[in-house]
């Protein structure tokens, strides 16, 4: 009783924070039908400086610790990441009026990484000054890549399948050249997510960190902008998920569902994974709630453009409305604090 | 001294931008003019999630010259049967003629 | 193969974008590309005060495939009876022909 | 004398205050032909971030005051905002080759509120040390939207009564069929003010600064960049208004003579009520600055396409040259300094 | 109602868009339509070295109603002569007929 | 030998500066194909802030200061960006498979100077804690200019030169109206180059310096911005490089030869012009450093347009790729810390 009590008032005084005061803000405007636009190459730049924020954090750690330390959260996050697309395979594609290339585009999207709620989550540990590792965020190509690779390669298996199968397809089979040769190449498509922007960013901050002296840039520049930035940020995902809330409307309303109860499935895995490198290798809660979080979370960014041109047939109102529209609110807004305050209980025990 | 052309007209998406460059190319056109448009259609579909509360231009139009209709649907063709069954997209073609240009009009000028 | 159809440009200010759309869907046809320019007309108003020190694009240019002249002159007109008594404005029509398109060409196929 | 050379004197040091320095640069560079530009998107973030600013600063000051103090110079900015247009309706209107739709156009503007006119105004007061309640800006929408309403009512109310009266309307009149309805609706014109991207950001910093706690983000990016980012808008203000000049040009002379005494009057009129204020309910000298500034300011951004809608057969070329050209410069320029200048003057006695 | 007319189509370089916007004022054309693109030609040149390793648009592609053909070719003849020696850059018309326009159709109407 | 390990040891501590290693970030995620991109408008501020900062820190500097001690700076800053055209004109133009208006081109925009070099070098002096004359960065249009005026008019003269002997060109001279008058004007160009953007915003930043009090927004804003905002338009240039390479590969492989050794040579010509001012009047070491690198610099953002514009003739593709693809990197890789290195010894004696 007590005990959701505080976790009741805890959750408020979270929705408080600039972190999610804006997204709600976001979400308001929009539905009030405002005008205002934050320009795309602002979105972008923010985005690059985010993400260079945390690469950078993430390699000048790594510099001074001990590697052997994120080997077991760096498999946690990979597992996590296929694991999760199996779960839509086996949960979401067998719901009526799911297609099943439209269910793994959707898993692997929700399986893949948004840096801003990263981003998020890292702000709030950091505003509650709960510990964490710096190199946590360093995870996130670790979930990421696994989590869209399995989407893509399952989904083209699939498809391979069934066009052997079905004799009607035969004549038609010439036309999609690219998929005839039935095995799915994984290399191109790590390639394809290493090369997105996001993903750019961070390791490129990483490699500065890791390699040169970017120290007095990190102090002086990327690190005291963060929050701000953030926080134009949260704005516009809370703008963007209202506008996308429309598409969700033309597809099966099992979308909505699974988008509600998957962050806190994937986040709750992740948790548990999370504990147990916290019992055998000292991993730290912190750095368990930010392992939660980004399996909660849903890529926004750079797994869109990639499972569109992966899996051309899965209809992109599905997924990315999924994702968007309902994911990403869910995650940022409800998951960062559920799991907070799930670590901050264990913590005080 | 105008030479007589055919202009072909293909919107789609605009992650297809490379692909359809390379099909324009190796169709053995001379060139090719490309701008971002918004658009809507049957589809109305966004190819990327790229965060866009502003109004983002989200297709692609290509505009190629060719000199006969032939190459013009032979690039429609291919555009069409690689991507039109997956992606967002109409093709036309309509008639034009060549005043001047670098490399259109071969040896004997325009 | 092809289907034979208009294309409808109307060229206008920014202002109006949303309400043209309107007019557009509303007339049946299956869809228009629209993108923003910049041009020089009689009337050289730009329709809104954002600061604009940089080299901003102002008008919007519709482009609409039409399956005949009639809806084209609907829409037109339509736009023109509305709008151009105050805003700024142009608008044409050629010739073009349908190759490909997913929602234009009907059930017997372009 | 004294008083004269002593308001010189500061006059001259207030034009080498990095706000109006940079408008007088924009200017210079844009008269010597520079092709620098200033890009639209960061134009847009800027005046997201200043506005945001002002928002929030009302806001958190709001949660901590007696909002009674706030009501009289509300209604104030109210009455001005409305004033104003009538003015317009019985000064420039009656003037040679001015049409009346163009005068109530032109007076609306006027009598919205330019964000970047108030943020100039807000920083020289902290500069000079003049105290003014933190919720100043929020004044902002009380005279904008009555400004804009009134005008765009008035104008259509004339229109309509013309067309009934002009027998040769007759027939065109089928074709408007929007202004068919003789009742001119006032909530869409409240909203489309409301929905505009400067008000937006206000009002959402607003409400943030009242319902969240955005402390963190407001002390470590929103109120820092503020200044710097208020140098660059000056500097496009100028260059704006430079590059505007030769829209005067084809327009009535009467627009000219106009954008450089109407700045004045409409402050004046403000600050005299302003005083009332301030001798009833104590409303400080700083606040009567602010509301003598935004009085004597014209709107830049939200007011010109909600007008150019409103008013469609208004010519923007007229309304918006007055505004941009020369209101702007002339508020920013000499209102500004001379109204900083009024309440020091009141104030020391 | 409608009246005939030629569309000149100029895709060239950027930075020529000043001189090309006056030769076209300067031809009688009641006005033009401008639009950033990008585009691949026998040069493939950029004329400026603004840093762009984002995806720039560097040509400008401009949209010219003519009353009749003769002027259409007097434009495109002054600016290929004045620069497509040196810029990259394609000319060609087609034909349109103007439906509504401010100052095109003269005083008949269109 | 103990000189070249510690020269070498320096040099790679200094590749490890957020400056350099930005840039080597940016050549490597290009190399990599990566996705990333820093919008135009986001380069276009940034060049703007870097500029306008190096403009008020000259200005707020000459205020202060004794301005005959500029002179002989200034006179060989325009003696070298002289000098660099007709170094061109006398060694690359020669070149077998090289055309003289492309000599002429390259010469010019390897004379003219690249602010974000120069920004780089300020930098890393500052880094360094090595004194430099505050004014130094105002060198910069002394050597820009004239080396862009030479360029076009020696161009122009040697065309007209062809033009007049040439009987065959006879016919198409009429075509040519504009360079039918033989007098090649030198004001339009001089105004073309101030009216650029990188110069415009540097004499908006020194006037503003100069007559007003730009102090505060300069502390707040500019200054501290001035690294972090460097270090991402690094990353650009990185980028820039990269992808221009492959321009490079169509024009004669003598390009590449003069892009590798000019910046040295032109830098070492400064370099020694810099240390007789030094003797003679007492410039600072650092100063002579600023010097040299604006010499090994070649523009990237104001020059190419002007010399398209000045020398329609030349093929952009030689000399834009041998600036951007090779000179910079160059020179703000190897003779930043070269001239640097130079600098230190010379002191140490
Ligand atoms: N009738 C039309 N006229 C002009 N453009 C069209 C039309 N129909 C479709 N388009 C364009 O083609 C794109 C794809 O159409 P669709 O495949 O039907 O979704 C749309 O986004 C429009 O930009
Ligand atoms: N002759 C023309 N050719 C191409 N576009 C034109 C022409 N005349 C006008 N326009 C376009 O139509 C817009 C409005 O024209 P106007 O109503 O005459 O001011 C202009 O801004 C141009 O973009
Ligand atoms: N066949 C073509 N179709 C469409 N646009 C072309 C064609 N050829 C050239 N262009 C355009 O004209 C510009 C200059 O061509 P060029 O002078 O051949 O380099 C190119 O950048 C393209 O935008
Ligand atoms: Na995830
Ligand atoms: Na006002
Ligand atoms: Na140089």
């Amino acid at each position: 009783m007590d005990l959701l009590s505080n976790f009741l008032m805890d959750f408020v005084k979270q929705l408080q924070s600039p972190t999610l005061s804006f997204l709600i803000g976001g979400m308001l405007i929009a539905a009030f039908g405002s005008q205002l636009q934050i320009p795309e190459s602002i979105v972008k730049i923010i985005v690059f400086m985010l993400l260079t924020k945390i690469g950078l954090t993430g390699g000048i750690a790594i510099r001074n610790s001990n590697l052997t330390e994120m080997i077991l959260p760096a498999a946690f996050s990979a597992l996590v990441g296929i694991l999760i697309v199996f779960i839509a395979r086996f949960t979401l594609a067998k719901l009526p009026k799911v297609r099943t290339v439209d269910a793994l585009a959707t898993g692997g999207l929700f399986g893949a990484v948004s840096g801003s709620t990263m981003a998020a989550a890292l702000t709030l540990l950091e505003e509650q000054n709960i510990n964490y590792e710096a190199w946590a965020g360093a995870l996130y190509p670790f979930m990421d890549i696994p989590a869209l690779v399995t989407a893509i390669v399952v989904a083209n298996l699939y498809l391979n399948h069934k066009k052997r199968r079905e004799a009607e397809y035969a004549s038609k089979q010439e036309f999609f050249g690219e998929q005839q040769d039935n095995r799915v190449k994984i290399w191109p498509i790590v390639k394809e997510s290493l090369q997105g922007p996001a993903l750019s960013a961070m390791l490129l901050g990483l490699a500065l960190g890791l390699f040169a002296n970017p120290e007095s840039v990190y102090k002086g520049f990327y690190d005291p902008a963060f929050r701000g930035l953030l926080s134009i940020l949260m704005l516009v995902m809370g703008m963007e998920a209202w506008s996308r809330l429309g598409e969700l409307r033309k597809v099966a309303h099992w979308y909505v569902v699974y988008s509600i109860v998957a962050p806190f499935v994937h986040g709750l895995i992740a948790f548990g994974l999370g504990m147990v490198a916290h019992y055998a290798t000292g991993f730290s809660l912190g750095g368990v709630v930010v392992l939660a979080v980004i399996a909660a979370s849903s890529s926004d960014i750079s797994g869109p453009p990639t499972l569109r041109a992966g899996i051309p047939s899965a209809n992109p109102s599905a997924y990315i409305g999924a994702s968007t529209a309902i994911g990403t609110p869910i995650a940022i807004g409800f998951c960062i604090p559920f799991f907070l305050g799930l670590a901050q209980t264990l913590g005080a025990q | 001294m105008a030479k007589p052309a055919k202009k072909l007209v293909i919107v789609t998406e605009k992650i297809l931008l490379k692909k359809i460059a390379q099909i324009v190319e190796d169709s053995g056109a001379t060139g090719y003019t490309v701008v971002e448009t918004g658009g809507k259609g049957s589809r109305n579909i966004r190819s990327s999630g790229q965060p866009s509360v502003s109004d983002t231009t989200v297709n692609i139009k290509f505009e190629v010259l060719t000199p006969d209709r032939v190459m013009a649907e032979k690039i429609a063709d291919k555009v069409a049967i690689n991507f039109f069954h997956d992606y967002a997209g109409i093709i036309y073609i309509s008639d034009a003629e060549v005043l001047y240009a670098h490399s259109f009009c071969g040896p004997e000028g325009c």
